[in-house]
């Protein structure tokens, strides 16, 4: 058993888990609810033994009915429980888009204050071969109706450190996973929160800033190092999470570099970038030598083959390019 | 098996005459809010349930203060016979800063914790799954809760309804679905949105305890109600409720409600309007004379005009706390 | 009855009902579905009467089950007819998002090129009271998600013209009117197609171009009055459909007027404008003599209370005190 | 009631024979892609239908060409039985240009208007409504056209699939519910998700007609799908047909399929396997013996193997024309 206080390497799936984990223990009215989430430990093993520790009253396993569960959890959440609730594939929250924001985004506001205390949590994401309906990332749709909190962490001290902050946190939050990052492993402190609202400055760099999260991040990451090799030295900001937004974080990095890319991996139309320029020329006008470009998955639904899956997603060579083009290379 | 006695029995003459003043209390409030809306001082589409009272008020009799309550955009009933305070209701109706949700709700999305209302709803059946997980947490921290929700025939085809519905089966939770079947879903009848149109076969077909009444008896709801909430209470799981009834106003203050209802049908219901019959039952059973209930029916005229009072003399919302963002 | 090829003043509604009027009689594929749209007429009453005309086997009301019968005109779309839907509320929309957004928008690309034509008409936006879960205009999530057309014309001209473009399009079209302009009247040359795709500038100027479209293009064209009145001449440009989206009519009318001011009554995070600046900052960066700003709703549901929902959404003089801040005024 | 004959007692020997081809024809087909999954050629999830190979074969069989048909990621054996090319399926499912869907779909979603496939799915329950519509569709431009949809026992708990029980109840509308009650969803047990494991009683519930039978039997199917297809054309309305099976596989090609399922309980099941079952009584009845068997699994096999050389002899598919955008 993973103790809070310590440093562990753990992979991001573990790092999840351990957050989960460590409020269960801290907190009784915490309770966890998805598909196959108990008996089997989730598709992707996340909560994997976590009912033989809580038991099956706290560890539900459910009907494939996301409507009705996730509007069971807002039930609980205004009753006393704090349920943190797993949606198998970000793809499938669509069929549960009434209950996340007519209802659950929308409790605090129109109730004219009640705290709404869940999490949930999904997985989302590309390059697996897994087609049209299991590979979207939809953040932007969580962005554009206010009422969510949406995180969206890259690392695994990032992944648990923003889930306890979550499970913490007396407002709906979505928690967002990619299927990617799972194995990726790292150092976690286990029990240290992260705030959620601030973005963080992962690569320093001077000549441009790439802006991304999640899984898109990492290639980031990967392209600055192209870039370096190159001789172009990037700043990456991880921008984690999505809102609360931390624009400042951006704007300082920006007032450094003159020059933004923002990189994801979900489409660019409304997509969180177009987001982030819009409001990045408007504050930072003059800092801006060029214009804001991004790098997203081309807008048309992830196609099945590898060559176009390819030809649709964000890499870091394509990152890369488009950093270049930024800087008139 | 039906118990020897309807709980009924246990109601004493105050009881009774509480279930009248109950509905009378429902019947003042919403004509007051349609005059409100007629002289301009209410917005937006208003969903009244004339002819429908003795639902809330019987339901509300059986059930606990602190037992939960989700419902629909016609709902004031219930909120009013569940407690909730009727100036801060009428205030929120009126958009002013003392309503329940500070006019930042509106008529359709009353919430009122304190007193088990977790929600009114603008969207059909929106409101069942939050009432199904209220129980499982009342199931979860062994609070001895009842959740109730209330919906109309009409929502029984929304997707997520009948999600609810299996999901409180199979957990076997305290949660009393109770359909108002008032034969039309906004303009449509029943059967042309249904094949089979006895409701209680499909909540059946999900394992549940079904039972169908005369929706306006309201003796006969507080019964069926006390004996759900007790079975609920036993851990017995789910029962749904079938409450035969009719709205005999329009869908809401714009539609006539005629045109695809005959006026024959409609006066036909009129007659068997639940305040008119329990009060012939109530003189009849000699609980109360016409001076009795004519004193029931000013106390609760007055109880709505001062509850109005309050609301109008309230002022508007501030602007500011609103644009400060949605989080807690 | 109405015949081709006259012009008639017709409120929108009447030229919303003209266009499904016309072409179901000159296509016996069109058929006509949604909740109360046939015995009734539709909340908005636009379908009044089609019963009688084409009887109740092509004018369908349907349970309310709005995922339901929106996969229920896909299937019909895939074999032979060419479905109208009627979805009461842009509200409800979010209860059906898997029909829409996994199935019938991605069939096309999924399917290797299958045509689906179908038409979803939809009434959405505030102003009248109808609190959280009835006053939203969502077309940022429809525009996020590849695969569906989305027109939101402004007129009856336009509502009549680009009507018939959607039911004659093999491609799934998204039709949003606004409740607000359902009693607006105005000159429609029946059976007069316009084409879906192109911009239109509803009024001249030079001086600064604000961008809108639907209820909001209506509020913009009073700002631009009211900026006359103070020396400013503003060009508003009438998006109308805002997928494919027309950005060089938007890029020539500011090589014109440097400025730009993007008006809707959507949210602004992700929302459309935040997309357009994105897009124009990107491509006509060097003709930007000041920041894209944005006029639209507050990010908090639609308040109920009058006071409130004055506060959050649009209206001309929020729009003209925009358009003089983007001018520096 | 019943007719006095079963629809089998048409089948010619031909047919009896066509259809164990068919069965051994999925199985040969389904092996071959997992093989090519393990051996890195295909990428993604992998549902196979292992155990419960009558369905197709005997609801296929009973179809007209031209009747529609939906399906989930577990609809490989459907896809064939209803005519699909072999060669153009494992193409698509391999990602290739010549496939189905030109490599864009992938295995989870296979179209084939020309063979009735309105899509396979990877949304549990997602293809419903499109039977529903299709039915619709048929009914109205009288096509005489049945439409089939086929999804699992999980799946009926999703609020679209209710939502369109209802709809072609009310509509009376040709469509086929087959619901493969394999008594698993994913690692979850039946009973785990629904209170009531008869699913039969909630398809009744919605006024439709049901029926519950052994999905192993290949005959069996054919029956009941063939009565299902005759009352559907007959505009008798929607038929709920509740075939008991089982997978003998895993969920998808990485669950071992136990942990959730005990060795005894497959192992049964593997003993009522359709494949191995009809052998026997082909044989019995001596239709065929057993050298006629072999050369049917040796002619799907070669069928099998020519499909899989034309798919891997198949280009990648193009990127320009994907990326040109969505829009026909
Ligand atoms: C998801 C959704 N679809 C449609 C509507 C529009 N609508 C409001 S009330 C109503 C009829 C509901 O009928 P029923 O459930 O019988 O309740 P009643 O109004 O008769 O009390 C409809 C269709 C809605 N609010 N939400
Ligand atoms: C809406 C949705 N929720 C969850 C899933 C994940 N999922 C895929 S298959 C499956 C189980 C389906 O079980 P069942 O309907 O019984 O069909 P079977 O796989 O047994 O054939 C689940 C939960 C999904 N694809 N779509
Ligand atoms: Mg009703
Ligand atoms: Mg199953």
């Amino acid at each position: 058993m993973s103790v809070a206080g310590t440093l562990e390497t753990l992979t991001f799936g573990q790092a999840v888990k351990a957050a989960i984990a460590e409020e269960m223990r801290r907190d009784e009215r915490v309770v966890l609810l998805g598909e196959d989430v108990a008996h089997h430990g989730g598709m992707f093993q996340v909560t994997k033994g976590l009912i033989d520790e809580f038991g099956d009253e706290r560890v539900l396993d459910t009907p494939i009915s996301e409507s009705g569960f996730i509007g069971m959890a807002l039930g609980a959440a205004l009753t006393g429980l704090r349920p943190v609730v797993e949606l198998m594939f970000f793809d499938f929250s669509l069929v549960a888009m009434d209950q996340l924001f007519n209802q659950l985004a929308k409790t605090t506001a129109m109730s004219g204050g009640l705290p709404v205390p869940l999490v949930i949590r999904t997985q989302g994401g590309g390059y697996k071969g897994a087609a049209a309906q299991h590979s979207q990332m939809l953040e932007a749709l969580f962005l554009h109706m206010p009422g969510l909190k949406v995180v969206a962490p890259s690392s695994p001290a990032d992944a648990h450190g923003l889930l306890l902050s979550a499970i913490r946190d007396d407002n709906p939050v979505f928690f967002i996973e990619h299927k990617q990052l799972y194995a990726a492993s790292g150092p976690v402190a286990l029990g240290a929160e992260q705030p959620i609202g601030k973005a963080h400055v992962a690569r320093e760099g001077s000549d441009v800033t790439i802006a991304s999260y999640s899984y898109t991040l990492q290639q980031a990451l990967q392209a600055a190092d192209l870039l370096a090799a190159d001789g172009v030295e990037a700043e990456v900001v991880d921008i984690r999470t999505l809102n609360p937004l931390d624009l400042d974080a951006v704007g300082a990095s920006l007032c450094k570099t003159h020059h933004l890319v923002i990189a994801h991996e979900a489409h660019a139309r409304c997509g969180f970038g177009a987001d982030l320029a819009a409001q990045v020329q408007e504050k930072y006008f003059d800092e801006l030598d060029a214009p804001v470009l991004r790098l997203c998955a081309a807008d048309v639904p992830v196609p099945f083959a590898k060559n176009l899956e390819d030809a649709v997603l964000p890499s870091p060579d394509k990152i890369k390019s488009r950093v270049l083009e930024c800087l008139g290379k | 098996m039906p118990p020897a006695k309807k709980p009924r029995s246990q109601l004493t003459r105050d009881d009774l005459l509480g279930l009248y003043r109950q509905i009378v209390l429902m019947m003042r409030f919403e004509e007051r809010l349609l005059a409100e809306s007629q002289a301009g001082n209410l917005r937006g589409s208003l969903h009244l349930a004339k002819g429908q009272e003795a639902l809330p008020a019987g339901a509300g009799k059986a059930l606990r203060p602190d037992d939960y309550l989700t419902m629909t955009y016609r709902g004031h009933g219930y909120a009013l016979a569940k407690g909730v305070d009727l100036g801060r209701m009428a205030a929120e109706i009126l958009g002013r800063r003392d309503g329940l949700c500070g006019g930042q709700g509106g008529k359709m999305h009353l919430f009122d914790p304190a007193h088990g209302l977790l929600g009114a709803n603008g969207i059909v059946a929106g409101g069942i799954p939050t009432a199904v997980g209220a129980a499982w947490s009342s199931q979860h921290q062994g609070l001895g809760r009842v959740a109730l929700t209330v919906f109309g025939d009409g929502a029984v085809n929304q997707g997520v309804a009948m999600e609810s519905f299996n999901m409180a089966a199979v957990w076997k939770l305290p949660v009393i679905f109770l359909c108002e079947n008032n034969l039309y879903a906004e303009m449509t009848p029943l059967g042309r949105s249904t094949a089979e149109t006895d409701l209680a076969h499909r909540f059946a077909g999900f394992g549940m305890t079904t039972a169908t009444f005369d929706g306006n008896d309201v003796l006969e709801v507080y019964d069926q109600v006390a004996l759900a909430a007790a079975a609920c209470r036993a851990g017995k799981g789910p029962v749904f409720l079938q409450a035969m009834t009719y709205r005999t106003c329009g869908h809401y203050q714009l539609d006539p409600g005629l045109g695809y209802r005959t006026k024959e049908e409609v006066a036909e219901w009129e007659a068997k309007s639940p305040a008119h019959r329990y009060a012939g039952w109530l003189t009849k059973e000699k609980h109360t004379d016409k001076a009795g209930l004519a004193k029931l029916e000013s106390e609760a005229l007055a109880a709505v005009d001062q509850a109005f009072s309050f609301a109008l003399a309230s002022p508007e919302p501030p602007v500011d706390k609103m644009l400060a963002g949605v989080f807690v």
